[in-house]
């Protein structure tokens, strides 16, 4: 452990602010890019799913 | 037609988006828990426990996010423009779906890299964007990716829209290595002797492992979003498909 | 009978969401006309720009004397003469002039016919005049010059008689009749009732179309 | 109507009389008679060449000792934007006119009527833009020491920066809002020959020996020329066939 106390290490020497901004970001980048294919999937299979049953009314 | 019969066996089961998709589906669970061990472990080494630079103090700790994240904007660029490649050469839909899925994640990286430089840069240079040759071939790569997406998203057709964009991906990679030259030469030709952020002689191992974890962690990280886009994109393209039905009627329930 | 000089073998075609055709198969025999048939978007443009090969999203085999097009490519483009939807005239050019340039893309048009090929489809002293300056009739008829200088035995024509008087479609008929005695064979898409409907088999693509 | 013949069918000749110099040069022929005819074409991008160059002074200032070492990048930077905004039309006039199809479907090698288009785009958007180069730097105050930079890295970059845009415009070619989208594609692929060009101009200034810098650009050339072609062929194939 390189720091001292836990408040040690949120105050990150003095440069809180940009490290834990950079974190931040990086963890909102990371699940936004696994959330969006989950919508994305959730859409598809709605869109699909009204397209067949669109198709069986026809039928 | 001839040249087929010395690629292996599994390149052509690759270009069934059925097996493509159960074989995914298989590997997609293993990928997950990999990602979240190594991002947790080397996040957590990094932060905490790796000793802190003796010129730039804590906020050199941002190497952590910014380097993978960097790292794996080119790597992502050219996995889409072999995708594309194999795509076009053997027809393969499979790699279409594959660099059309790439764009948006190497786009995102390329973005984080961006932005955790620049914040980067603040502490380091005292301004938040610099033109440093890294920080600028990052800037154009992303350019190169918006390119890419904006072609894909104006033709209509799909099986046009993918091969124009290999053809362009392609473009992009012959390009790369020419414009990472050029911004080099051109930055040491105006700023002769910037502090650059990320080159540094030995790091001592307590700082380069986790690095390490970190970038497989990444690639990991990927794999899982790259599967999860790749299935979405089998589920469209092959919505006609029987067991596409199937699937979907099982979703139903 | 003789090989036929194009095979088209289960060809499938599928656009927006709907399939043109599929298992869609016939050859193709020198001294043949053929016409394709069907409604307005039953594909039969896009059927004549896959065999020409400007398309290629399609499945299926098409052969040319016996061997795939993909692979023969340049004998194939040797061979073919294509009148699509849109004439291929540059307006800023004269009819000499655009004519000039189809004998260079096209080495084995002779430089020399061009002149009675003008006279034939009736454009005598417009020779020099820019295309812009001509009606459209007229352009259409600078491209359809190309029918009498070409050497090509495979003829694909995508509606050759729009813009074209009643007099002109019969010396154009005359003019297929005669390319199909001398052994080549046509390709048409038309409108028109046909007068050589003895001469012409039909490919109606509108009981081919899928579901 | 007179009784015309047709002359026999050309018999199937498998030993193909390859040409490509001829087509070459008639493709050469072809355009540049084109562009003579539409002189408006041939003279908008050197207007809008002149009036990016006038915008610098007005919006940072008329100052000589500012706009000297502003002079070598916004030369640059504008002719680079002069080629690109003729490059929308190098293949859209041909396909929407059917023309391109044409090309398509001939036997003759694909690449080298590209070539030959591209070249005689240059010919009439880079070379007069190079010509006319010295009189914008003239009126951006760059000392005559540079002017000689000014044109030969000109004269040897303007064709990469066809060629290169000629891939763009291929891929756009048929789409209906490509004028935008080709500069998004293209701009970024321009970086490491403005980066040169301007380097050389700088050089020649700053009197340091000029070689260096040409060579990267010829090298750059002999690239693209290789295979900035086949792109493009490939890229027009797509297009037309989508």
């Amino acid at each position: 452990m390189s720091f001292d106390s836990f408040s040690d290490f949120l105050a990150m020497g003095g440069h809180a602010l940009y490290v834990w901004s950079c974190f931040a970001l990086g963890l909102i980048v990371l699940l936004g890019n696994v959330v969006a294919p989950m919508i994305e999937r959730k859409k598809i299979i709605a869109e699909q799913l009204r397209r067949i049953r669109r198709e069986e009314a026809q039928s | 037609m001839a040249g087929k019969n010395w690629m292996p066996r599994w390149f052509y089961q690759l270009a069934s988006p059925r097996w493509c998709y159960q074989i995914t589906g298989k590997l997609l669970p293993g990928f997950v828990v990999a990602t979240l061990l190594l991002i947790t472990i080397g996040t957590v080494w990094g932060l905490a426990f790796a000793p802190q630079d003796y010129q730039q103090g804590n906020s050199f700790r941002i190497i952590y996010l910014h380097v993978p994240a960097a790292y794996m904007a080119q790597s992502i660029y050219m996995t889409m423009a072999l995708a594309g490649a194999i795509g076009l050469i053997w027809k393969m839909k499979v790699a279409d779906m594959v660099a059309k899925s790439c764009a948006p994640i190497g786009a995102s990286l390329a973005v984080l890299a961006l932005a955790t430089g620049a914040i980067w840069g603040k502490p380091t240079w005292g301004s938040y964007w610099v033109w440093d040759a890294r920080l600028t071939s990052m800037l154009i790569l992303l350019f190169l990716y918006l390119g890419i997406i904006a072609l894909n998203s104006a033709i209509e057709s799909e099986s046009t829209a993918a091969q124009s964009t290999a053809v362009l991906a392609l473009v992009g990679l012959v390009n790369i290595p020419i414009i990472k030259y050029s911004v080099d030469w051109w930055n040491t030709l105006h700023q002769p002797a910037t502090f650059k952020i990320t080159e540094r002689p030995a790091m001592p191992p307590d700082m380069w492992i986790p690095l390490l974890i970190l970038v497989i962690g990444f690639y990991c990280f990927f794999a899982v979003t790259l599967m999860m886009r790749l299935r979405n994109e089998i589920i469209r393209r092959e919505r006609r498909a029987g067991w596409v039905r199937e699937l979907l009627m099982q979703q139903r329930g | 009978m003789a090989d036929p000089l194009l095979q088209v073998v289960d060809l499938f075609c599928e656009r927006d969401d709907r399939v043109l055709f599929e298992h869609l198969s016939f050859n193709v025999f020198p001294g043949e006309i053929l016409q394709v048939e069907g409604q307005n978007g039953s594909g039969k443009t896009t059927l004549l720009r896959i065999l020409s090969g400007l398309s290629r999203h399609y499945e299926g085999d098409i052969l040319w004397r016996g061997t795939s097009v993909t692979d023969s490519a340049d004998v194939f483009r040797r061979e073919l003469l294509y009148f699509g939807h849109q004439a291929g005239v540059k307006a800023v050019l004269t009819p000499e002039e655009n004519l000039a340039w189809y004998a260079a893309l096209d080495s084995g048009i002779d430089l020399k016919q061009i002149p009675k090929a003008l006279h034939a489809v009736g454009l005598t002293g417009f020779e020099d005049v820019p295309c812009h300056m001509l009606s459209a009739g007229q352009n259409r008829r600078v491209s359809l010059a190309r029918l009498y200088i070409s050497r090509a035995p495979l003829w694909i024509l995508d509606e050759p008689f729009t813009a074209i008087d009643k007099k002109g479609v019969a010396t154009k008929e005359a003019l297929l009749l005669e390319h199909a005695s001398r052994g080549g064979t046509v390709l048409l898409t038309t409108h028109h009732e046909l007068d050589l409907s003895r001469h012409v088999r039909r490919i109606n693509l509108d009981e081919l179309s899928g579901t | 109507m007179s009784e015309t013949k047709l002359q026999p069918l050309a018999v199937a000749q498998h030993e193909t009389e390859y040409r490509p110099g001829r087509i070459f040069v008639a493709t050469l022929k072809r355009e540049l008679q084109l562009a003579l005819r539409r002189r408006s074409d041939l003279v908008n991008p050197l207007i809008f060449f002149l009036m990016v160059a006038t915008l610098f002074p007005l919006g940072v200032s008329p100052e000589p000792t500012i706009l000297m070492t502003l002079a070598p990048g916004v030369v640059w930077v504008a002719a680079l934007l002069s080629t690109l905004l003729a490059m929308d039309g190098l293949f859209r006039s041909d396909y929407e006119d059917g023309s391109l199809e044409q090309i398509l479907l001939s036997p003759q090698p694909l690449f080298i009527v590209v070539l030959g288009k591209v070249i005689a785009h240059w010919m009439i958007t880079g070379l007069p833009l190079t010509l006319m180069a010295p009189l914008i730097a003239v009126m951006l105050f760059l000392p005559a020491e540079g002017m000689s930079g000014l044109v030969l890295s000109l004269l040897i970059g303007t064709p990469t920066l066809s060629l290169v845009g000629a891939i763009g415009a291929a891929l756009t070619v048929g789409l209906r809002k490509g004028g935008v989208l080709i500069s998004l594609l293209v701009l970024p692929l321009y970086i490491p020959v403005l980066i040169f060009g301007t380097a050389a101009v700088d050089a020649a200034v700053t009197g340091l020996p000029l070689a260096g810098h040409l060579a990267l650009l010829g090298a750059l050339l002999a690239l693209g020329v290789a295979l900035a072609p086949i792109a493009i062929a490939a890229a027009l194939r797509i297009s037309v066939s989508g």
